[in-house]
């Protein structure tokens, strides 16, 4: 397998997260309703779509960072709530981090991951362990980091880093919130699956599906 | 779902359609979905730009015009407004002088905001000082926590930040007025019915027929217990005993005590509502010498009320007095 | 039922309470249940009375002031004050050039009044004209009935007639502003929920999820026909329809349109009605010059809405115009 | 039996019609509420009470008109509906007919009621057939009238005319309302009693038991 992520493969990766959270997007909103104002589903359904409509016109540009760019605003620009801002953040600093380059090797990656991972810190002033979509995001990329520090295989790498995404995701089940309309509801919360740590463990799921050669459309 | 309504998905844009018909002296920019004093930039001016989600109409765009807001910003019902919006609002109404964005402290309005104020500093140099509002003695604040929701001290702080600059004064103390307005007021709500989401078509969530739901938020969000449905006497109390146990609200130069309705509640209500908190007020020794009664901060169809105290000194009430000219609120001019 | 209230049968006199403690530039008669404007009688201005049922608020109490009502009197929930009340009411605020009474149309409220009028004139030689509204074309009128319901005319009557004894015209003249407004103006209501009367303690009628009524009352007395629900573009035209079909709207100077809210409908609905109201009034030819949208006569916690169109003439816009200040109302002051 | 009616006795059925409204109560609120706006019988229960404490306080005046007159004035001070005015006007007009005596003999206590139905009928400008209260007290009054003009005994004739009332009670029935509030029902009207000639009915049924004789606590 190739261990190089060009520009039609990040573009698969994006286009196979906005399909899987739309065919999720029930669960999602489900989710939301139990300890936020279900609409997440709803909320990123809709910033995909516009997210995908930018990807999918003929004047998507050929570089990394302004394809990430253009979808990061494009959720920016589209969603309202919470997570818009959020998962725009994370595009716009994984953009950053690639800049202007047709490729990026598991390093390269690695380290966009980390500072989208670092811009959603810093926009949401949330840590580890409040209940958000940071307790799938932070060990889908530490896990990322370690093995590919570990000297394990790019494809490896990144199915471990999905399953942690997984891992934690499910991890946010018995958490208090204390970030987002979820906070509200404090002791109330415990209990119930956090719908933003969903949506990312399918965004690194969608990474391994698309990244890893011959597994798109699995 | 019983609603004057078309489909719910244009419910946003079709209401402000029929605002800017109704109030000619509004510019009304429907793409963006907002709503601008007709004569803004006005020269010299600081400007005050608010917004979120919808569905707490008159706020926020019943509040644009002279001596108050410059700008309001519509989300969808309850949910709120992208960055761009923002930033094409906040382009449209700085004179110069400034901009202060007044935002209700709710994860996604703080968010949106703050994207859109970078954005405009970033594009057009504009200077923007955001300034959140979280009133809500309902949620337990705390430096780890999403913390207090922002209601109706938000109405006030648009009241009386608008005069300021209105008065002239420049962008920082324009800015302070709001936190001032926010460091010395509290809220607490109760609802006795669910509202119901346009969308959603059915109420957000189920309040049998004896109970009611205290410390609710403004979008249907829990409250802090749900008790027995109550006389207005005690849900007096129920309202008011946490505000003033959280802040002191005696001596001083008195208070301004706002009593809000969330939408289905009718004026009567409201008006004997506040006489209750009035006569709770007088015993526990705080002293009214502003008042505000009605719907101003709704939450669609929600039945219920909240209630608000603002802590002022002689400079608030002045500015509280001095003229304001909205489709909702209105004297002095 | 789900009220902020005490006991039922103390509603009224809370709600006053609390309006007075609201609103300390009102005079609040709690032994009589009358609001005043402080400042009456006004030396040489004709003095406006009106009264009725209570659960309409702000609708009599909160349009007292300067430029409209000079006292309100307000009866039971849904029941007319009685004689004497009103006998007090236009003692205190005559001053020697007469009162007008408005009167809506309903039995209870005509003969009440109309006692009152002839004890003032013999106890006290007070002249006073009653003026009837009737302008709810839901009714069918007829020489032989009760004839049409007093509805949302008789708010703008209240303003324009109160900006007329304001300028300083003689009885007749203010009068006859009421009875030009009356003849010029036409309503028509609906009704998505039934109101609850606080003593009834439940809804007054039963309308099913799916339903609305159409052509109803102010006291939840039946329309002319219950419909299924429909969206908001087709309940402005089952509404402006009969009225447009009542009376020519079309050429002339222009009409002021009135979408009021029953009690439980909020603002954002009727933002969306008036702009379906609009929409329409303009594909028929009929020209808006002014507007008002609100709930200024509620039906206790009704949802749904009432339109009024009303003819106006230069003299009309002028008066519509002129300052007023009152809780309910209030601009140019 | 005396064909007097004297103080006590006008007294006696102004109390007995008192109390047989406050037992009907809730029938007269049950027709009110099919055609009206469910108050009819709180309207006269609180109007009544009104009216006989003023008739129990120590001053209440000994002649028939004064007497009559408050009565009147109490029940217009209190009820606030349209029956206040209706009934009101009608013991005022009773009261002006009757003057300062101290008794009426028949054709006196007719006079009084039939000014009492002119005040109705010019206070509330409706007719008979009209679905109102008049109903009932058209025929009453004619009945009374005629059965004394044909020399019939006092006894007879009071018991007639509140057998005319009670008949022309139920006559309302399949009438459709053009006066109150049950007009606006239009057709839904018929089918249902009037609860104006309802109570109105018990008015005369009160005065045929307290005005004859050994008849008084029926
Ligand atoms: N401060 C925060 N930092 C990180 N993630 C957050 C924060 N606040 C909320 N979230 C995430 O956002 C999700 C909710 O997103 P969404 O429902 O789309 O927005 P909203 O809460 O505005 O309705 C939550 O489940 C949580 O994972
Ligand atoms: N114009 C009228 N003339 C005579 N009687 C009337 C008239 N209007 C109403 N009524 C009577 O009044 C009764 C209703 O009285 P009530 O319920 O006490 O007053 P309201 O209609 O104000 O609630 C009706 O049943 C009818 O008999
Ligand atoms: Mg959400
Ligand atoms: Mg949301
Ligand atoms: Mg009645
Ligand atoms: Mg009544």
């Amino acid at each position: 397998m190739s261990e190089i992520v060009d520009v039609t493969t990040l573009r698969s990766w994006l286009i196979r997260f906005a399909g899987d959270v739309e065919e999720h997007a029930a669960q999602l909103t489900e989710l939301d309703s139990a300890i936020g104002d279900a609409d997440h589903g709803s909320n990123l359904t809709r910033g995909l779509k516009a997210m995908v409509s930018v990807l999918a016109d003929g004047t998507t540009p050929p570089s990394i960072g302004p394809m990430l760019k253009q979808s990061g605003m494009a959720l920016v620009s589209s969603v309202g709530g919470a997570s818009g801002p959020l998962y725009g953040t994370f595009f716009l600093r994984m953009a950053t981090s690639a800049g202007e380059c047709d490729a990026l090797g598991p390093d390269s990656l690695a380290a966009a991951f980390r500072a989208g991972l670092e811009g959603v810190l810093a926009r949401g002033q949330a840590v580890a362990g409040d209940k958000t979509m940071l307790d799938a995001l932070i060990p889908a990329v530490e896990t990322l980091e370690a093995a590919l520090n570990e000297g394990r295989p790019f494809g490896e790498a990144l199915k471990a880093s999905a399953d942690a995404a997984e891992a934690g995701r499910d991890a946010t089940t018995p958490m208090l919130a204390r970030k987002g309309r979820a906070s509200y509801l404090g002791e109330r919360s415990v209990g119930h699956q956090d719908p933003g740590a969903t949506s990312t463990a399918l965004l690194f799921r969608a990474a391994a599906n698309t990244m890893i050669d011959g597994e798109d459309n699995q | 779902m019983k609603k004057l309504i078309n489909a719910p998905a244009d419910v946003v844009v079709e209401s402000l359609r029929g605002l800017a018909a109704a109030h000619p002296g509004l510019r009304v920019d429907l793409e963006h979905r907002i709503i601008y004093r007709a004569d803004a930039p006005v020269p010299g001016k600081v400007a005050l730009v608010s917004g979120g989600g919808s569905g707490h109409e008159p706020l926020h765009g019943g509040f644009v015009g002279r001596g108050m807001l410059d700008a309001a910003i519509a989300g969808e019902v309850f949910t709120s407004p992208v960055p761009g919006q923002v930033v094409e609002a906040t382009r449209n109404v700085d004179s110069g002088a400034g901009v202060v964005h007044i935002v209700k402290n709710y994860t996604g309005d703080v968010l949106n905001f703050e994207m859109a104020a970078e954005i405009a500093l970033e594009e057009t140099g504009i200077e923007v000082v955001a300034v959140i509002t979280d009133d809500d003695v309902a949620v337990q604040d705390s430096l780890y926590t999403a913390g207090r929701r922002g209601v109706g001290v938000t109405v006030l702080a648009e009241k009386l930040a608008g005069a300021a600059a209105e008065a002239g004064r420049p962008l920082q103390q324009v800015a302070d007025v709001v936190r001032r307005v926010n460091a010395n007021g509290r809220s607490m709500g109760v609802a006795l019915t669910s509202g119901t989401v346009p969308a959603a078509g059915r109420p957000t969530f189920d309040l049998p027929e004896g109970e009611m739901e205290i410390g609710v938020g403004i979008h249907g969000e829990p409250g802090r217990r749900r008790v027995p449905l109550a006389p207005a006497r005690q849900v007096a109390g129920l309202l008011l005993d946490p505000i003033l146990d959280d802040l002191d609200f005696t001596g001083g130069d008195g208070v301004i005590a706002f009593v809000n309705g969330l939408g289905a509640t009718p004026l009567i209500e409201l008006y004997l509502m506040y006489g209750e908190v009035a006569a709770r007020l007088e015993k526990a020794g705080v002293r009214v010498v502003r008042s505000l009664v009605g719907p101003y901060l709704t939450s669609l169809d929600t039945a219920g009320c909240s209630v608000t105290l603002l802590k002022v000194d002689d400079d608030l009430v002045r500015l509280w007095d001095a003229p304001v000219n909205t489709p909702g609120l209105r004297w002095g001019v």
